[in-house]
């Protein structure tokens, strides 16, 4: 150990506040880029779970759009 | 030869391949990081010129190994993509490229704050920390290209491109970058590093970025499969995975 | 005063003045359906499909085409809106890369023979490659420029029998939509290459426009040349092919 | 070649020469902008604008401009080079002349540099013909004026051929002026350091042939390497479109 107690550790002679946040910013931006992976990692697989559970439940019918060009009536009251 | 190569790149295979190895990835790079910075940060013996602001190396220094490397990885995956067309490498590529912007960033702020108890001042230009800040430049750069092109495919090799125009310049920027330096600056301020690091020194920092290219291996290989499971989403192997609820 | 001179003195007349040592032209092959030379000798295909596939934005918009384009054909590629009809013409003209599948010119793959195919196809997209700034003689020259320098006469008498006679040296910005397209159209009076890929030919083309560009693909067909078009215009032609696209 | 195809026409062997072709796309070019005056003017004003700006913005002592001079008017004409390269291929895209740049049968790159280098003679070559007149506004003496203009004659075509990599990578995208830049400023760091470095270095009496030769070899490197840089670029920018 090359402090003599935990004060000074914290303290560094000083340098604490510069050492201290360069760790705190450190670890904070690599645990959110961890966090922020495997968020999207998670969601993205979910996507593709329901849209083929989806698919499975509904058979290959795909719903097909026709387009037809008639005027959409809309109700004036 | 060629049906290796094939198969390396075949999205289906590197599903399986990261998930033996992912556990291993985290855990090795979790313990010796923690190791490495636990070291470096109480137990490392003081710097009798720089004091304890020193130990900001344990993060610095593997935060720019890795920003650097990781430009030569997108660069070598780069060439992969634009000649043998292998998906692997753009998925590779369009996925760590913000891993690489969040190391540059960490390599310069870490840089910055060392800066000030060490020279008084926040930010200087010198020859590092200004490849440096180019160096964000240019994962910025292939971060917005890859953002504004809708397709993957075309983005990913539009980023290929912009990533190899890149590595071309970095040795130049790098020289022009050293000159420039010289010919603005004398040298007053030359003291990152003392030229021979005491053993306690050294260890935990080679320990910590070993740890840090371990935890980037696990990142990479968390974000790439992200990447396959998007583009191939309809595939009938995707679809068998999903609905046999493997991850 | 649409394609006056081409109706007036019949479609050949610009060709065979532009062109008279087109060998085909001096020994004219009887048009053939290619339907009829089933188990008679086969003409090998200029252009040939196998398991082409794209997918763009996400969306499958075709899978395990294939066909063959044979000389002396006129093939259309049909289908409703957003099924890929431009994109298969661009696939086919080397414009779009990010397809699968392959695809060969007289028997080679085009990615290996790249520059013989490019100097054998002439495409013609729904932008025209025309410049507003320029006149039509120098948008003419200049798309010719790198494929068959020809001299002003030449030239000048393509655009005439596009009927843009008098328009020579104005701005194309002056012009109609039409006319503008018509520049771009002087390209079939005077280019050389067997393989035509036009995507929407008839836009902005008035009817005897029309007709008279029809004439010139059936034309351009019997001398053994090979069409490949798309369009909204109900075009029917005596033994046109067809690739139908996004089928229900 | 075999083409033994009974009722094919003949295959087309005969190919237009790579120069001829070359020339006739520069010279389509430089017809175009002379048709349109105003866009050639446009890069000129914003160079001298930007010039002005600075000693209206920091000083307009005699001393600052001496020594801040030459690196002015380099930031000026990268920033004018790099405004007017949006239009490098927006214009052709836009109208399909690009599409059949690209089917033309000689080989894309070299017909993407004979276009740069049409963009250079429009907009680079004036901007070093200009920069005389806005150096002795910023009181620059006649050595250190002769060795920037050597300098921009041989940086401002690096400027083009490497802006053309980011305006092919860009072409059809949604606010790809903000985005050519932010790809193409990096790598225009390099010219900008040796360029405005040659300058201080004769102000300072030395010897600049040999920074003068070490942007010759930027010059070559350029030009052997970005028009195929930009012809990949322009490949996967029309697959695209």
């Amino acid at each position: 150990m090359a402090f003599e107690s935990f004060s000074a550790f914290l303290a560094m002679e000083g340098h604490g506040p510069y050492v201290w946040t360069c760790y705190a910013v450190f670890v904070v931006l690599l645990a959110g880029m961890v966090f922020w992976s495997a968020k999207r990692h998670q969601a993205t697989y979910r996507m593709c779970k329901r849209s083929h559970d989806q698919q499975a439940r509904k058979g290959q019918a795909k719903p097909k759009a026709a387009a037809t060009f008639t005027r959409v009536e809309i109700s004036q009251d | 030869m060629w049906q290796f190569f094939h198969k390396l790149g075949s999205p289906k295979w590197f599903f399986g391949i990261a998930n033996r190895f992912m556990p291993w990835l985290l855990a090795g790079g979790l313990i010796l990081l923690a190791a490495g910075l636990v070291w470096g940060l109480a137990f490392a013996p003081k710097d009798y010129l720089q004091g304890n602001s020193y130990r900001i190396i344990f993060i610095h220094v593997p935060s720019a190994f890795l920003a650097q490397s990781i430009y030569i990885m997108m660069a070598s995956a780069a060439v992969v993509t634009l000649v043998w067309r292998m998906k692997l490498a753009d998925v590779f590529v369009k996925s760590v490229a913000p891993v690489g912007l969040m190391f540059t960033f960490l390599a310069l702020f870490t840089g910055a704050v060392w800066g000030k108890p060490t020279w008084g001042t926040w930010w200087v230009w010198d020859a590092r920390l200004t490849s440096m800040l180019i160096l964000l430049f240019l994962y910025g750069g292939a971060i917005a290209l890859d953002r504004s092109i809708n397709d993957e495919k075309s983005a990913a090799r539009a980023v290929a491109v912009l990533v190899l125009v890149g590595v071309v310049n970095i040795p130049i920027i790098k020289y022009s970058v050293d000159w420039w330096n010289t010919l603005h600056q004398p040298a007053t301020f030359k003291l990152t590093e003392k030229p021979s690091m005491a053993m306690e020194m050294w260890v935990p920092l080679l320990l910590s970025v070993l740890g840090l290219y371990l935890l980037f291996g696990w990142l990479a290989c968390l974000r790439m499969k992200t990447e396959i499971l998007v583009r191939e989403r309809r595939t009938r192997w995707v679809k068998e995975l999903v609905l046999a609820g493997r991850k | 005063m649409a394609f006056v001179i081409m109706r007036d003195v019949g479609i050949k007349c610009p060709v065979s003045i532009l062109v008279p040592d087109w060998p085909s032209f001096m020994h004219p092959m009887p048009y053939r359906r290619p339907s009829l030379l089933n188990g008679t000798q086969m003409p090998e295909p200029l252009l040939q499909a196998v398991g082409l596939e794209c997918e763009r934005d996400e969306r499958l918009l075709f899978q395990n085409l294939s066909f063959s384009i044979l000389p002396g054909t006129v093939t259309r590629v049909e289908g409703p809106n957003g099924s890929g009809k431009t994109t298969l013409l661009r696939i086919l003209a080397g414009l779009n890369d990010a397809w699968a599948g392959d695809l060969s010119w007289c028997g080679t793959s085009i990615s290996q023979n790249r520059e013989s195919y490019l100097r054998n196809m002439m495409y013609l997209g729904h932008r025209p490659g025309i410049k507003h700034l320029l006149t039509p003689l120098e948008n003419l020259r200049a798309l010719m420029a790198g494929r068959r320098p020809l001299d002003d006469d030449a030239l000048l008498q393509a655009l005439a029998g596009t009927g843009l006679a008098g328009f020579e040296h104005v701005p194309c910005r002056n012009l109609s939509a039409g006319q503008q397209r018509r520049v771009a159209l002087a390209r079939l009076l005077i280019a050389d290459e067997p393989l035509w890929i036009l995507d929407e030919v008839f836009t902005a083309i008035d009817a005897d426009g029309v007709e008279a560009i029809e004439t010139l693909l059936l034309q351009r067909a019997r001398e053994g040349g090979a069409v490949i078009v798309t369009t909204h215009h109900d075009l029917d032609l005596p033994g046109m092919g067809r690739i139908t696209l996004g089928a229900a | 070649m075999n083409v033994n195809a009974p009722i094919a026409l003949k295959k087309v062997d005969s190919s237009v020469g790579v120069f001829q072709a070359m020339v006739s796309v520069f010279l389509r070019d430089v017809r175009v902008a002379f048709r349109q005056r105003q866009d050639l003017l446009n890069p000129l004003l914003f160079f001298t604008m930007v010039v002005t700006l600075f000693p209206l913005g920091v000083s307009p002592e005699v001393a600052f401009l001496k020594q801040s001079g030459a690196g002015i008017l380099w930031v000026a004409a990268l920033l004018s080079v790099l405004l007017s390269l949006d239009h490098l291929f927006r214009h052709d895209f836009d109208d399909g002349t690009l599409e059949q740049l690209m089917l033309q049968p000689q080989p894309l790159f070299l017909l993407v540099l004979a276009k740069t280098m049409a963009h250079w003679l429009l907009t680079g070559l004036p901007l070093v013909l200009l920069t005389p007149v806005l150096g002795l506004m910023l009181h620059l003496d006649g050595n250190s004026v002769a060795t920037l203009c050597l300098t921009l004659l041989i940086g401002t075509p690096v400027l083009s051929l490497i802006g053309s990599i980011g305006a092919a990578l860009t072409l059809g995208l949604r606010s790809a002026g903000v985005l050519l830049s932010l790809l193409i400023i990096p790598l225009y760091i390099p010219v900008l350091i040796f360029g405005t470095g040659t300058v201080a270095a004769a102000a300072e009496g030395a010897q600049v042939s040999g920074y003068l030769a070490l942007m010759g070899a930027f010059l070559v490197l350029a030009l052997t390497l970005a028009p195929f840089a930009s012809a990949a670029a322009l490949r996967i920018s029309l697959s695209n479109s």
